[in-house]
């Protein structure tokens, strides 16, 4: 029970600070560019204005498109249940890593399947562009974690970081560099970053993710952003929890609790950091050149994983 | 008695000389096979239950009693076969009534020399009916007067008496090592009386005996290299002859084969002669895989095939042992059934569409959609697929391969087996699929050709199922002849 | 019971020869077979084995030619398997069927579809060497009849007959491999043959594997032995692909574990090495399904490769089962045979429901082709709502089934780690980076398929006039539906049943250990747990607070319908999107793999400034130009060869038989 | 005496070898077969063994007189060109012959070691008459030389049956009589048939029929 309510808290604040980190990456790239840039609150700002619309569907579009949107945010409503964020502690007999994984696959698929619904030729080549990319990024992202849970012993991300906290230095293996790297050009390309797509671009033939979106307007338009939030939330989470959770309380007193948090806010500035930087130091790379980082993923997962038998 | 039996398609074979109506010779050349078969079918009953019958120069064990049932049994459905297909080239005016009755007193009476190579005690006298077929099925075999057939006619005739000649050379031998033994007494070239003595003789000239009648013998029965007139005689006879030749001649000559074969099993050790028979078995086997794979004219790609399946009894009995012997003596009566049925098959299509070149023939599902059934059955039988009788001996003989460790022959069997399956569907198949020439009339040519080889199938489905009680104990007495058996 | 059953299979086979009537008694006397089918194994699963020889034999002294018939656990589970989608393909069969009515005869597609019924039935409760060779055959007889049944098409009767030469290589395989377990077992019967592997010589012992493997592998589709499954399957006619890609090639997994794990026994470490040729096999049987799936064109065909992909996966959960065996990890090998189990269940299941899915497109449009299809969702809304549940469990979408055996099969890879040996560590790896691109690319397949078909505006006027399916067909996709959801929910509790019939293989029951309530744990402590009853509950609590928020943050407001957005230029059926240009990028990823060939002409007509330009693109197919034809080729060659020497010439003739008889008296003189 | 005639045999087969025009062919034929009746006569001289009287009446009446008379016939009616057109030339045939009838030695050698005295050669003779006989028919081109061929080849194993074993059963003896008979009948017959239909006894135009 404590779990589940420990889970339902991480979950609540995964969502709550979901825009809150958008919103930072773009200040920061804004500053970094020498712009003033909206404010970091801008995100919660759009996505009210956004739930006040109505939407638009088009005539052409099915249930898919109607169904998607919630899809997608139930899907990162119930992994962000799985995933620990302050505290190394999670709804662990829902499910593991894998469930994660999935719940990411399921939330893509609909998208993808949404973006050909209307009959437009960009949610088309968006949608198929991004599953090229999925399909790739997909194994990387689960052999990077593969290989944190390896070391680990345990698949249950809460089970990850807990073991790899208490296990201190002694587990930092090159395994698991080796995974975070792979997993961080993986966070990269799963939620349309630069070099993978611009999440600010309308150039209609380079764009990726906004292509499937396209059609979405309003209320839905929302929660599909909203979804896409917490999808950059959760994989930053992720990221710090499976390979680096140090800092995360191990047990439910206040101190460590504490200083958990304030290590996750650290982190999460960090990773926020890194990814402006890329996006502003880095041009947007060809589509056809992405499959060369994407498969450099896969193998630096794949590495990982071998090293971790191998050293 | 056993001249009894004898005398039944002698008599058949001059009542149809007699008659001077289709339907009357008709009707005593189906009798005739009928009562023959219903005779054999009384003695095999007899030896069954009482032991061989030896009537002087005649004898019947389970072994001849066996062979002698298939004789009868194909001879009986080629009878009926006959009926149907002689009677329709006779009305599309092919030939006169002269040559209707030529043939069926030709029938007759190869029917009675192949009886006689079954019965005969003399190995002298069963040369004698060896040779006998010869002659008498070449007249079938040139039946249609054309040059082709008399080719075939001509090369079957030459090839198979030189091979009986060499086969006779080896009798001789065989002969004389026996008279040294029991001295010139009458009964010396009786099988019987060899077997008995078999310890006794002469090793080197049996050996030398067994080669030459090997060879010879060999031709008749098609075994590789010897087997070159086999396709010619087969494709240019008539379709019930070209059954009859392929489904029970052969089987008459390695019946001529075992004979020696038991012999010189009992003489030499096992080691010898099956060992040629093996080794005749294999390249058969893969010489007309070779020709299976490139034929083009039906009759030939089923004259191959008997070629192949003569060289998978000649591996069975080769092997030995009570798989090997059980799985090869089955096989003859496989196979007789199967090959005839396609036979049949390829007639009705012959009859039909006038040509028996496979590419010429298409979509036959459309058109004669029985014909086509029952060809796809019986290529599917024959090409030793369950649940068909020939699944049942091929498996056999692959176990004896296995329970004796030859596993060279067991991998080159299955090999050879897959590979003519393929090609028997891929020749088969292209005459039953497809779309067919818009000016063919769908229809049968015979409802009695159909019901012919609906009986050959079923015949065959049940062999594959079950194995009857009394053929199996006549099986059982017959492999029991042979040596080697633990 | 198992006589029940088979009555009901057989009174139909006598039964239909007859016209329309035959529909009903045909099929309905099949459902009636299944349901039988179903009792029993359900019987058996709950109460113990069953067995009975028939009265029909023939023996020679030696050894007996009889047929038993033997349903042990396996061998009920796997009935349950075949009767649970054989009586909704059956129901389905009702409505489907109907198209043929007048083009081909109906009773004898009625006396097939029973008799491979049977057969497929026989092929799992056989009881000995020569009963199940038959029944074997018979099964792929049968399915080749109805591959061909449409016998017009001469582009399907050369797909049944590759059909038929493979898996008659297959047999020639598996029979010699059974022969050579039945000699050690001195017995036809499979009762006898229990564990004689370990008085087989190793030579012998490591060739049956071998034998089987190809045998099996043939049946089962491993690459490269799978050429003639993506031809065979979408030439039959739908309910019999369901059937085949459904029930028929598990068979050979069935029979796989039969052999590998009660005849041949996993003996120890020294067996490790099929453990590893299977996941090497499985892997690249996983990848290159997959790969093809992804860029065909006839839908039917790549549900086709979708099951090769799938019986790679299956084999990966078999491998890695075999490998913990052979270190004596008898949990894990537990844990991987029934991984194994389950994913052939449900792909039994979700396949099933996709090719009567694809039957009813068929059915509906006329038309095999994708790039033809489009906007069906709005024309066939029951169906594109059942046949998006098969896609949800085919790309294992938690909490629906396929989710659940890939989760297993994941778990059970993982844990290898507690083996020291890097061989074994680095293709366990390989394994589970292959499984992993496998899943992903099934979802780009899938998403193509689905979004190509139902989803967009039709692409052709077939698809534009598609009318939905008759009741008995949806009714049919509806129970397979349920079932792929309500398995993957209930999985906890199948996977109880799946313990005892694996634990006799495995040597151990894990059902204790692996299941917690509605929790899957894995048997290791404390590695890791799922449940995919928690999933949905979670799923199903988030929807409504989603949908609530949504809805009433912000006012409700109404959405409208307008068109889609088109650039200011109307949108027709040529500029939408295509599966060929969907699958374009992957197939630009992988081109090292597909080869692809492209041909460009350019028409000139009588005004210069217009000219036709076509473009066409294939793929090849590689397995097929590399290994196979040049096999037929060489044969066919070497045959003509040895023609030469019936050369016409009586005097050649003669000299043949000459030389041979001098020969052999020299030899032997 | 025996080995005399049985020589005598073997010299009418190499006779026949070098024969290039038909007549002359039939000729020596008849030849060796009467001689081959002398060896019979004289076997049963020494036996004293009546049936072989028997066999060796028939040889020469048959073999020596009615078959090589119904042969000319054939050619007469027919009007056969009377070359024999080998494909082997005639010298290099006699050579082969020379081979044969060494190899006949060589591989009945193992054998002649415990035969009976008088007939000590008889069978490597006999042999040697078989492969020569055979050797005709492959190696000459003519239906009828092949029918001839066939005979010469009979000759050479009634000489092993005799020499050998003092003839075969009588009945035996008697029905393989009738079987050659009959067999060279037939051939006649589809002999004529054949020229009647290609125009020629010359066996190569028969190439029809193979793969």
């Amino acid at each position: 029970m404590n779990d589940l309510l420990l889970a339902l808290i991480q979950a609540a604040l995964i969502l709550g600070l979901a825009p809150l980190v958008t919103g930072i990456i773009r200040k920061v790239k804004a500053l970094l560019q020498s712009r003033r840039g909206p404010p970091v609150l801008q995100p919660y700002y759009d996505l009210r204005k956004l739930f006040r619309k109505s939407s638009v569907i088009s005539s052409d579009a099915s249930w898919i498109t109607s169904v998607t949107p919630f899809v997608c945010m139930i899907a990162m409503m119930v992994a962000a249940l799985l995933v620990p964020v302050f505290i190394t502690a999670s709804f662990g007999s829902l499910g593991d890593l894998i469930v994660v994984v999935y719940l990411f696959a399921t939330a893509r698929f609909f998208m993808a399947l949404a973006a050909l619904d209307a009959g437009s030729t960009f949610g088309g080549m968006g949608s198929s562009r991004e599953m090229m990319i999925s399909a790739i990024i997909e194994p990387a992202i689960l052999l990077s974690i593969f290989s944190a849970a390896l070391i680990a012993g345990t698949t249950d991300l809460a089970g990850i970081s807990q073991v790899l906290v208490l296990g201190g230095t002694d587990l930092l293996r090159p395994t698991l560099f080796l995974a975070f790297a792979a997993f961080f050009i993986a966070t990269l390309a799963e939620n349309a970053r630069i070099p993978f797509d611009n999440p600010a671009t309308h150039l209609e033939l380079t764009m990726i993710h906004e292509a499937m979106l396209l059609e979405y307007s309003g209320k839905q338009l929302a929660l599909m952003e909203m979804a896409s939030m917490t999808k950059l939330m959760l994989c930053i989470t992720i990221a710090w929890s499976a390979f680096f959770p140090f800092g995360m309380a191990t047990e439910l007193s206040p101190l460590p609790v504490a200083v958990g948090l304030i290590a996750f806010l650290v982190k999460l500035l960090l990773f926020a950091l890194a990814i402006a930087l890329i996006e502003s130091s880095m041009a947007k790379m060809r589509l056809f050149r992405l499959p060369n980082l994407l498969t450099g993923s896969f193998i630096l997962a794949f590495l990982a994983v071998m090293s971790f038998y191998i050293l | 008695m056993i001249e009894l039996l004898l005398v039944i398609p002698v008599i058949t074979a001059a009542l149809c000389y007699l008659m001077n109506r289709r339907r009357a010779m008709e009707i005593v050349s189906t009798i005739g096979a009928a009562v023959l078969f219903v005779g054999v079918l009384l003695f095999v009953a007899k030896v069954l239950e009482d032991g061989p019958i030896y009537e002087g120069a005649l004898f019947m064990d389970s072994l001849s009693a066996y062979v002698l049932l298939i004789v009868a049994f194909m001879a009986f459905i080629g009878a009926v076969y006959s009926v149907g297909y002689m009677g329709h080239e006779y009305q599309e005016k092919q030939f006169g009534l002269g040559r209707l009755r030529y043939y069926y007193t030709f029938f007759h009476i190869f029917i009675f020399t192949m009886m006689l190579v079954c019965v005969s005690n003399s190995l002298g006298i069963m040369w004698i009916a060896i040779e006998s077929t010869t002659l008498a099925s070449a007249f079938l075999v040139g039946f249609y007067n054309k040059d082709t057939s008399l080719e075939a006619a001509w090369k079957y005739i030459i090839i198979c008496s030189v091979g009986i000649t060499l086969a006779l050379l080896g009798i001789i031998l065989a002969y004389a090592s026996s008279v040294s033994v029991v001295g010139e007494s009458s009964n010396a070239l009786d099988w019987t009386t060899l077997r008995s003595i078999a310890d006794s003789l002469d090793k080197d000239l049996l050996r030398i005996a067994f080669v030459l009648v090997l060879v010879g013998y060999g031709t008749k029965v098609g075994l590789v290299p010897m087997h070159t007139w086999l396709p010619d005689a087969h494709s240019q006879a008539p379709t019930p002859i070209s059954a009859l030749l392929s489904g029970v001649l052969l089987n008459c000559a390695m019946y001529g084969i075992l004979r020696f074969h038991i012999i010189s099993t009992e003489a030499l050790g096992p080691g010898f002669s099956g060992s040629l028979l093996l080794l005749f078995g294999v390249i058969s086997m893969v010489v007309a895989a070779a020709f299976i794979i490139i034929a083009r004219d039906v009759k030939r790609l089923l004259a191959y095939s008997s070629i192949e399946h003569m060289g998978i009894i000649a591996i069975g009995f080769g092997l030995g042992g009570p798989f090997g012997v059980y799985g090869a003596l089955l096989h003859m009566l496989n196979h007789a059934m199967a090959k005839s049925l396609l036979f049949f098959g390829a007639g009705n299509v012959l009859l039909k569409l006038k040509t028996k070149i496979m590419e010429e023939v298409r979509g036959l599902g459309q058109h004669m959609a029985a014909t086509a059934a029952l060809l796809f059955i019986g290529m599917l039988a024959l090409a030793g697929s369950p649940p068909f009788g020939l699944f049942i001996s091929e498996l056999s003989i692959l176990y004896a391969a296995v329970t004796q460790g030859q596993v060279v022959v067991g991998a080159l069997y299955l090999l050879v087996l897959v590979v003519i399956f393929a090609a028997l569907l891929w020749h088969i198949g292209g005459m039953v699929f497809g779309t067919p020439s818009e000016r063919v009339q769908p229809g049968e040519v015979s409802r009695l050709n159909i019901w012919v080889m609906i009986v050959l199938a079923t015949a065959l489905l049940v062999l594959g199922l079950v194995i009857p009680g009394p053929l199996a104990s006549l099986l059982d007495a017959a492999a029991s002849l042979f040596g080697g058996m633990t | 019971m198992v006589i029940l059953a088979l009555c009901g299979g057989l009174s139909a086979v006598g039964l239909n020869n007859r016209h329309k009537e035959c529909i009903y008694v045909a099929f309905g006397s099949a459902a009636a077979f299944s349901a039988c089918g179903i009792v029993v194994a359900v019987e058996v699963l709950s109460a113990g084995p069953l067995a009975l020889s028939l009265p029909l034999s023939s023996d020679n002294g030696q050894i007996s030619f009889g047929y038993s018939i033997m349903v042990d656990q396996l061998s009920a589970f796997f009935l349950l398997v075949i009767c649970t989608l054989a009586l909704p393909v059956s129901i389905y069969s009702f409505g489907y069927v109907k198209e043929y009515e007048g083009k081909y005869g109906l009773g004898r597609f009625g006396l097939l579809y029973n008799l491979f019924l049977l057969s497929m039935v026989l092929v799992v409760t056989a009881g000995n060497v020569v009963a199940f060779l038959i029944a074997w055959e018979l099964m792929s007889l049968c399915s080749y009849f109805l591959v061909t049944f449409e016998n017009r098409d001469t582009e399907k009767a050369s797909a049944g007959m590759l059909y038929l030469v493979m898996t008659h290589l297959g047999s020639a395989l598996i029979m010699s491999a059974l022969l050579l377990i039945a000699f050690q077992a001195n017995s036809f019967e499979f009762s006898a043959m229990k564990d004689v592997g370990q008085f087989m010589g190793v030579d012998v012992r490591n060739l049956a594997f071998i034998l089987l493997l190809l045998g099996f592998g043939t049946k089962a589709g491993i690459v490269p032995l799978h050429i003639w499954l993506p031809k065979a399957h979408p030439a039959a006619p739908s309910n019999i692909s369901a059937l085949m890609s459904g029930v028929m090639i598990k068979t050979a997994i069935y029979m796989l574990i039969r052999t590998y794990f009660d005849f041949l026994g996993i003996n120890g470490p020294e067996d490790a090495w099929l453990g590893l040729l299977f996941l090497l096999i499985a892997s690249v049987t996983a990848l290159v399904g997959v790969l093809y799936a992804l860029v065909e064109k006839d839908y039917k065909r790549i549900l086709a490769f979708s099951s090769i992909e799938n019986i790679g996966i299956v084999l990966i959960a078999f491998g890695s089962a075999l490998l913990f065996k052979a270190y004596g990890l008898n949990d894990l090998a537990a844990l991987a045979l029934i991984a194994t189990l389950l994913h052939v269940f449900f792909h039994s299941l979700f396949k099933g429901l996709l090719f009567l899915g694809a039957g009813a497109i068929l059915h509906a449009t006329g038309t095999r082709n994708l790039e033809r299809l489009g906007g069906l969702s709005r024309r066939m809304k029951v169906t594109s709502v059942l046949f998006f549940i098969g896609v949800l469990s085919v790309v294992a979408v938690p909490p629906f089934n396929g989710f659940v055996s890939e989760w297993l099969i994941f778990q059970s890879l993982l844990l290898s780690f507690t083996l020291n040996d890097v061989l074994v560590n680095l293709l366990v790896a390989t394994a589970l980076g292959m499984l992993a691109l496998t899943g992903a690319l099934a979802a780009t397949c899938f998403v193509r398929f689905y979004g190509m078909a139902f989803l967009a505006r039709p692409r052709s006027r077939e698809a534009a006039v598609a009318k939905e399916v008759p009741r008995s067909m949806l009714l049919g996709m509806a129970v397979l539906a349920v079932l792929c959801l309500l398995t993957g929910l209930l999985s906890t509790n199948i996977i109880q049943v799946v313990d005892s019939v694996t634990t006799p293989f495995a040597g151990t029951s894990i059902a204790g250990r692996l299941t917690n309530g509605i929790v899957l744990e894995t048997p290791v402590s404390s590695f890791s747990s799922m449940s995919p009853v928690l999933i949905s509950l979670a799923l199903l609590i988030a929807l409504p607070l989603a949908y609530l928020f949504a809805t009433r943050y912000g006012g409700v407001r109404a959405v409208r319908i307008g068109d889609t957005w088109d650039c200011g230029t109307p949108l027709n059926e040529r500029n939408e999107y295509t599966p060929t240009g969907f699958a374009q990028p992957l197939k630009r990823v992988f081109r090292g793999f597909y080869r692809e060939r492209t041909r460009t002409a350019v028409e000139r007509g009588a005004d210069p400034y217009l000219r036709r330009l076509t473009y066409e693109t294939s793929i090849p197919e590689l397995i097929d130009d590399f290994l196979y034809r040049p096999i037929v080729k060489i044969a066919v060659g070497l045959a003509r060869k040895v023609g030469v020497i019936q050369t016409g010439s009586i005097q050649a003739y003669l000299a043949y038989i000459f030389v041979t008889l001098v020969l052999l008296l020299i030899i032997f003189r | 005496m025996i080995n005399g005639l049985a020589a005598l045999v073997l010299l009418g087969a190499f006779a026949a070898v070098s024969c290039s025009r038909m007549p002359a062919l039939v000729r020596t034929f008849a030849f060796q077969s009467i001689a081959l009746g002398a060896l019979a006569a004289c076997v049963a001289y020494f036996t004293d063994s009546p049936q072989i009287y028997v066999v060796a009446v028939l040889t020469i009446g048959l073999k020596g007189f009615v078959i090589p008379r119904m042969f000319s016939q054939i050619m007469n009616r027919i009007k056969v060109e009377k070359e024999v057109d080998p494909l082997l030339s005639i010298p290099s045939s006699l050579l082969v012959s020379g081979g044969l009838a060494v190899l006949a030695y060589y591989i009945t050698e193992p054998l002649i070691t415990h035969g009976e005295p008088i007939t000590r050669n008889a069978l490597a003779l006999s042999l040697a008459v078989v492969l020569i006989g055979f050797f005709i028919m492959i190696s000459r081109r003519k239906a009828i030389t092949q029918v001839v061929g066939l005979l010469i080849m009979e000759n050479g194993l009634f000489m092993a049956a005799i020499s050998l074993t003092y003839g075969m059963p009588l009945i035996v003896e008697l029905g393989i009589f009738f079987d050659v008979l009959v067999a060279v009948l037939i051939m006649g017959v589809f002999a004529f048939r054949i020229n009647n239909t290609f125009d020629s006894l010359d066996t190569s135009f028969m190439r029809r029929l193979r793969d």
